[in-house]
């Protein structure tokens, strides 16, 4: 059991595992370091973004580039929405923070019944993205899709790095998180700045979503388990800090893995648990020691 | 009663308290002032116990509290306001001094499911001592509104009110004067002189001179975190580094 | 002050003709079974209610708690064959020492690490009472649970376990009302408001919200030792995730910090779910869209709605009232 | 204060006084250990039927949740025998009406909709849902209330434990178990890992394949199990790939199964996979797809690709008449088990001397030997409860499921 090429294959499989809940973990960091929330239904965005991709990739047969734009555009939309017309109306009625975090609860139970209706209650299969079933990675066979879900992770890090740190607009969401009443008095459009960041994040979540289409299959309840990983890596890697999130969701990754093949397959999840309350107990700020966001 | 020994505080690189001594005698009101950012309300929040100094002893009573948390600071006898208002909002203006009283109440949670005699007859207690308080601070035809619903002046009063009902010995003034009218700080003045007659101690920070010069017994002036000058209200208004420091801006 | 009765008189006559009416639909089993488990649930949202609504701890793990009393009930009264009444206290003591045990960590934490500490506290338990199978059955559950004897009385059906259920009910709220108007329930109340003011006054805050924790954990369990006994059958499913978010919700939709909100909150959303029982493939969407109704229009719940109209009315009448002055004195 | 308690105590006494006058009837068999004097169970207050009244059959099936598509196909499937037997006039001239409720796949759910089938709606027979705890609950209340209640769960549960109302539509779990280890010794398979998914239609066949393999002479080299919210089944897989057994073995249901079949075969094991009925689930092909080749299992029946290829007439039969009003193939095999429950309870309610007497269906459901139907030939004369004693053997190749053949298994592994 620890010979080489089964601690390579574990890796590998943590390394994929971990970079979807890294890449999730992103969006509700940055969901929490722009607006201060918490978003209860981005395991929701996931699996939406999976239904429309497979609408525009298999029902419209729209080729796989534009299918990936378009849900892109469509999901962003929905996190705008989602935030201007919800969160914001909720927020200026006074509502308290549990308020929020309920509103996204039931907005979560909104979409994994909403799908049921509008496409359908069982698994739909997405086509396969790539002609080969398998590809050589490291010395063993691996799944395209997987590799996809890699690229997705290192691509959106890298962007959102360059995006939040160089860019104009990336300022000013960092500007309006830390203090918003000094951003507009300097003219940014608090408003627009955070249904942009949910956008952007709830694009993400569907981005990714899409390319689990082909893995796992799209279902109503795709997003759900793999959300709650997410949020626990954001957090352990330090809420709102973006790099915190990728190294705590491969964190989770590998835990899960490792933990399922050398300790218990059944008890996997609750040591992930118990592991997760150690450390919100021990270090809540998390490894990068990222500032509450009061 | 209160001796403040060497303490110095740094955040980050900044140092908000230099190396700071001074002492408040019993049934003194001790005024504390500096231009802003002089580092007082830091000293103010060591002596209250929401920061601990990075080093130097605050001593009280001749026992080291620095360092302890606040609430075992109010315990030992030493209450507080705040330079913006923490009343409990949604609770009425009774029941907020009714908090105040809890370092001196016993009823646990037995008494309170039990609904025992020992509760029953503190609360009755406690609801006569907060009225007399509240009398004394001119505010009990309030005592049943909500503490948002008050006026400004009436909210900083109440403030005070809650302070007291933990019958502190040392009373700590968070700028009271801010924000008041003319009127508001004439009545402020004599409350605090009241206070002082009744036997509190006053501790008291404050940017409004004319106040602070009528009120003070003793008055200490900090500049950048540092001590710059030190003693009773004329000595402090005729020293050349003190008014330097006010109108020159500073070193 | 004035007594419980006096100032929350509306309150208990709005329970008691709820009570009454249940009566009337009592006598058939199913409704029974209903009025049980809207007492239940009422119990569990009278205790959230000290948690979240007067201390301001939010908590979205709670059906792990209500987990934790219903097993520790079942399994002390089946497989050590302890009397069910000492099962049941026995069961909310348990639950309030694991209650006692994850305040530990969640009194340090505020908003989204106190919430994501409670959903995962919520996952672990239902994934252990899911996995542990030699001990909670896993998720074949516990079938045949006897009835509840209380001093020799069996309560073998739905109406009479009701019954009992809602004296336990009535009891709650009284504690929940002698603790909120003590110096205990003011230290609760003033930790939720201002907790940096709160520790000032010599409140030492971590210690009672910890309390706030117990307590609530206490009640939670005995309602799901309730639970055990009056449905016969438990499997971990009940106590899954979206039992959470339920409890919460009836708390908000019922209106925190009152008297009868808890009642009402869980009358009406446990209604919601029967009736649109025959709309199947709608129910969810229906609940989901129902939470977002309450969230935005009924903000400080149903009760709150009451006290809005009833101001509402008083400041017509007393405008009325200033327009008779004028118009006398004019 | 003390008014207070006063006002709750004395309304819940007056609660107290009118239930011991109400008489209310006991709602579960008390345990061994406490027994009362057993009220006499009141049989349901339902109004006296007349001749020409519908005869009402309830149905519990999880209709929303991760269940729904299987649960919505059974109901097709009971409709589809529903209105067969209306269009051939019914029984004795009277319509059979149908009742369903939503499950919503948990116990609550399920012995709330049973307890209102038999208050509120007095139904005859209940047919119950393909989830055994469901069906486990809700055969105590059925038990008191003398009412027929047909399950289509698999696990074993809650057949052979001396339940009178309750009886098996379908193949019991534990005999597609013998019929797969069979297959198993049949291709000379000495070792096996086993893994099976946390729930309890796992666990119940998880006990039945260690027992079958063991008698056997198979050793189990691994015995681990899943959650069912998974996604990701690394660490599993490796471990049962280096347990160092000859093959593997699947107890699982729905997309999770196929998904763990698929990143078996990502991760390099290229031998056979042995499962139960699960391989007849059309998830397999819709997330495993190709991977799936390779799949041998063991079940009563199997929905195949095309109404042609079904594997008795009447099969066909019935699965052209689904194609022909739904435009295409069921979701899920529960279409039979759907089937078959409604097809027995008619057959019942025709033998049974009172149609509005509990007992009298039952005798007459006890008695039925020889019904063929899609699931095979039923027969509950042994009073077990279980109705059908032969399963069949399949393989999936070349995409498609097949009839089992040893020949062409052992060329793919070659």
């Amino acid at each position: 059991m620890f010979t080489f090429p089964v601690i390579l294959r574990l890796v590998i499989g943590a390394l994929m595992i971990g970079s979807v809940y890294a890449v999730l973990g992103m969006g509700y960091s940055l969901i929490y370091k722009a607006t201060g929330l918490m978003n209860l239904a981005m395991g929701d965005f996931l699996m939406l973004g999976a239904f429309v991709g497979l609408t525009f990739y298999k029902t419209l047969g729209l080729n796989i580039y534009l299918s990936f734009i378009l849900t892109f555009v469509v999901m962003f939309i929905v996190g705008y929405v989602t935030q201007r017309y919800l969160i914001t109306v909720l927020l200026n009625k006074g509502a308290s923070f549990s308020y929020i975090i309920l509103c996204t609860a039931g907005l979560s139970m909104l979409f994994q019944n909403g799908v049921q209706l509008i496409w359908a209650p069982f698994t739909l299969q997405f086509p396969a993205i790539f002609s080969k079933a398998s590809v050589p990675f490291l010395s063993i066979k691996v799944a395209p899709e997987n590799l996809l879900v890699l690229a997705i992770a290192t691509v959106s890090a890298v962007a959102l790095h360059f995006f939040l740190n160089k860019t104009r607009f990336g300022t000013a969401m960092r500007a309006s998180a830390l203090d918003q009443t000094a951003a507009s008095s300097v003219g940014i459009d608090v408003g627009l700045t955070k249904g942009i960041t949910w956008g952007l994040s709830a694009a993400l979540a569907g981005v990714l979503g899409m390319a689990l289409g082909p893995v796992y299959g799209v279902y109503s309840a795709l997003g759900a388990m793999i959300a709650q990983k997410a949020f626990a890596g954001a957090v352990t890697g330090g809420y709102g800090n973006i790099y915190g999130a990728v190294i705590g969701g491969l964190f989770y990754g590998f835990v899960e893995t490792f933990t399922a093949a050398y300790v218990s397959t059944a008890y996997k999840d609750v040591i992930t648990f118990v592991i997760l309350i150690v450390i919100l107990s021990v270090a809540p700020n998390g490894i990068f020691k990222e500032k509450v966001i009061e | 009663m209160l001796k403040i020994d060497h303490i110095t505080i740094k955040f980050g690189g900044l140092v908000a308290n230099n190396d700071v001594c001074t002492e408040i005698q019993k049934g003194q009101i001790f005024g504390l002032i500096g231009p802003n950012g002089a580092g007082k309300t830091t000293l103010f929040n060591i002596v209250s116990g929401f920061y601990a100094p990075t080093d130097g002893k605050v001593i009280f009573n001749g026992e080291e509290i620095q360092g302890l948390p606040s609430n075992v600071i109010n315990g030992k006898g030493i209450a507080r306001t705040y330079q913006n208002i923490n009343l409990f909002k949604k609770m009425t203006v009774l029941e907020n001094v009714m908090v105040g009283c809890h370092g001196q109440t016993k009823a646990n949670l037995a008494d309170a499911i039990f609904s025992t005699k020992k509760k029953r007859l503190e609360e009755e207690e406690s609801i006569e001592k907060c009225h007399e308080i509240l009398k004394f601070m001119e505010i009990d035809h309030l005592s049943h509104l909500k503490a948002s619903s008050l006026p400004y002046g009436a909210q900083r009063r109440l403030e005070i009110a809650r302070a007291m009902a933990s019958n502190p010995q040392l009373l700590l003034l968070d700028e009271p004067a801010a924000g008041m009218n003319l009127s508001e700080k004439d009545e402020l003045t004599q409350t605090i002189l009241k206070i002082r007659d009744k036997g509190y101690t006053v501790f008291l920070v404050e940017h409004n001179m004319k106040l602070v010069m009528r009120v003070c017994d003793n008055i200490c002036v900090l500049n950048h975190g540092i001590k710059i000058a030190e003693g009773t209200p004329a000595e402090i208004q005729a020293n050349p580094e003190v008014i330097a420091a006010y109108l020159g801006g500073g070193k | 002050m004035k007594t419980f009765v006096q100032k929350n008189l509306k309150a208990i006559i709005a329970v008691a003709v709820l009570v009454v009416i249940a009566l009337v639909l009592a006598q058939k089993t199913y409704y029974a079974l209903i009025i049980g488990l809207i007492g239940i649930y009422a119990i569990v949202a009278d205790s959230l209610d000290i948690l979240f609504g007067y201390t301001g701890q939010i908590s979205l793990g709670h059906a792990g708690l209500f987990a934790i009393g219903a097993y520790v009930t079942t399994l002390l009264r089946m497989r050590l064959g302890v009397p069910s009444l000492v099962a049941l206290v026995l069961g909310a003591i348990v639950t309030m020492l694991a209650g006692f045990l994850v305040a530990i960590p969640a009194s340090k934490l505020v908003k989204h690490f106190l919430s994501l500490l409670m959903i995962a506290f919520g996952q672990m338990v239902y994934l252990i009472v899911n996995t542990w199978t030699p001990v909670t059955g896993g998720s074949l559950g516990i079938g045949e649970i006897p009835y509840l004897n209380v001093f020799g009385l069996v309560l073998n059906s739905n109406l009479k376990c009701a019954i009992f259920i809602w004296i336990l009910v009535a009891v709650c709220m009284l504690v929940k009302y002698r603790i909120i108007n003590s110096r205990t329930g003011r230290a609760f109340i003033a930790i939720r408001e201002n907790p940096v003011a709160a520790r000032g006054l010599g409140i030492d805050v971590r210690r009672y919200k910890i309390m706030a924790f117990a307590i609530s954990a206490f009640l939670t369990g005995m309602a799901g030792g309730l639970y055990a006994y009056l449905r016969g059958f438990i499997s971990p499913e009940t106590f899954n995730g979206t039992q959470s978010t339920l409890f919460m919700t009836m708390l908000l939709f019922g209106g925190i910090t009152t008297v009868a909100g808890p009642v009402i909150g869980s009358a009406v959303l446990l209604l919601v779910k029967e009736v649109f029982q025959s709309l199947a493939l709608y129910q969810g969407l229906i609940y989901a869209v129902f939470i977002l109704i309450i969230l935005f229009f009924f903000p400080n719940g149903a009760v709150g709605v009451y006290y809005n109209m009833q101001a509402a009315m008083k400041k017509k009448s007393n405008k009325k009232a200033e327009e008779q002055e004028v118009a006398k004195n004019a | 204060m003390k008014k207070l308690f006063a006002v709750i105590l004395s309304l819940a006494m007056i609660l107290s006084l009118a239930a011991c006058g109400g008489g209310a009837s006991t709602d579960r068999s008390e345990a061994p250990t406490e027994k009362p004097a057993e009220t006499p169970a009141e049989t349901p207050d339902a109004p006296a039927e007349s001749s020409g009244d519908p005869i009402k059959i309830g149905v519990y099936m999880p209709m929303t949740g991760t269940n729904a598509g299987s649960g919505l196909t059974e109901i097709q499937g009971i409709e589809m025998a529903i209105a067969e037997a209306n269009a051939a006039g019914g029984i004795d001239g009277r319509q059979l009406e149908l009742i369903t409720y939503d499950d919503a796949g948990t116990t609550e759910g399920a012995t709330k909709a049973a307890t209102r089938l038999i208050e509120e709606d007095g139904v005859k027979v209940i047919l119950g849902s393909f989830q055994s705890p469901n069906v486990l609950a809700v055969s105590e209340l059925t038990e008191k209330a003398q009412v027929l209640h047909l399950g289509t769960g698999t696990g074993a549960t809650w057949t052979n434990i001396g339940l009178n109302y309750t009886y098996r539509a379908t193949a019991n779990g534990n005999l597609p178990v013998g019929t797969m280890v069979e297959e198993l010794v049949d291709l000379g398979k000495k070792s096996i890992a086993l893994i099976s998914v946390e729930s309890d239609y796992g666990q119940s066949g998880r006990s039945a394949v260690v027992a079958g393999a063991e008698a056997a002479g198979i050793e189990v080299k691994a015995d681990l199990t899943y959650q069912s919210a998974d996604t990701d089944f690394t660490g599993i897989i490796v471990k049962a790939m280096s347990a160092g057994a000859d093959t593997i073995v699947l107890y699982g249901l729905g997309n999770e199964m196929a998904m763990i079949i698929k990143q078996l075969r990502q991760n390099g094991y290229e031998d056979l996979i042995f499962t139960i009925e699960g391989g007849a689930n059309s998830e397999i092909f819709t997330v495993a797809g190709a991977s799936a080749d390779g799949l041998v299992f063991a079940a009563a029946y199997v929905i195949p690709a095309t109404p042609e290829e079904a594997a008795t007439p009447l099969m066909k039969e019935k699965l052209t008449a689904f194609y022909e009003q739904y435009g295409e193939m069921p979701y899920s095999d529960t279409f039979y088990r759907g089937y078959d429950q409604a097809a027995l309870a008619i057959e019942a309610l025709k033998n049974a001397e009172n149609v509005d007497d509990g007992a009298s269906i039952m005798e007459a459901c006890k008695a039925l030997s020889g019904v063929e139907l899609l699931g095979g030939s039923f027969d509950f004369t042994a009073g077990t409860g279980d109705g059908l004693t032969a399963t069949n053997k399949y393989m999936i190749m070349d995409g498609a499921i097949k009839a089992y053949d040893k020949a062409a298994l052992e060329a793919w592994e070659g």
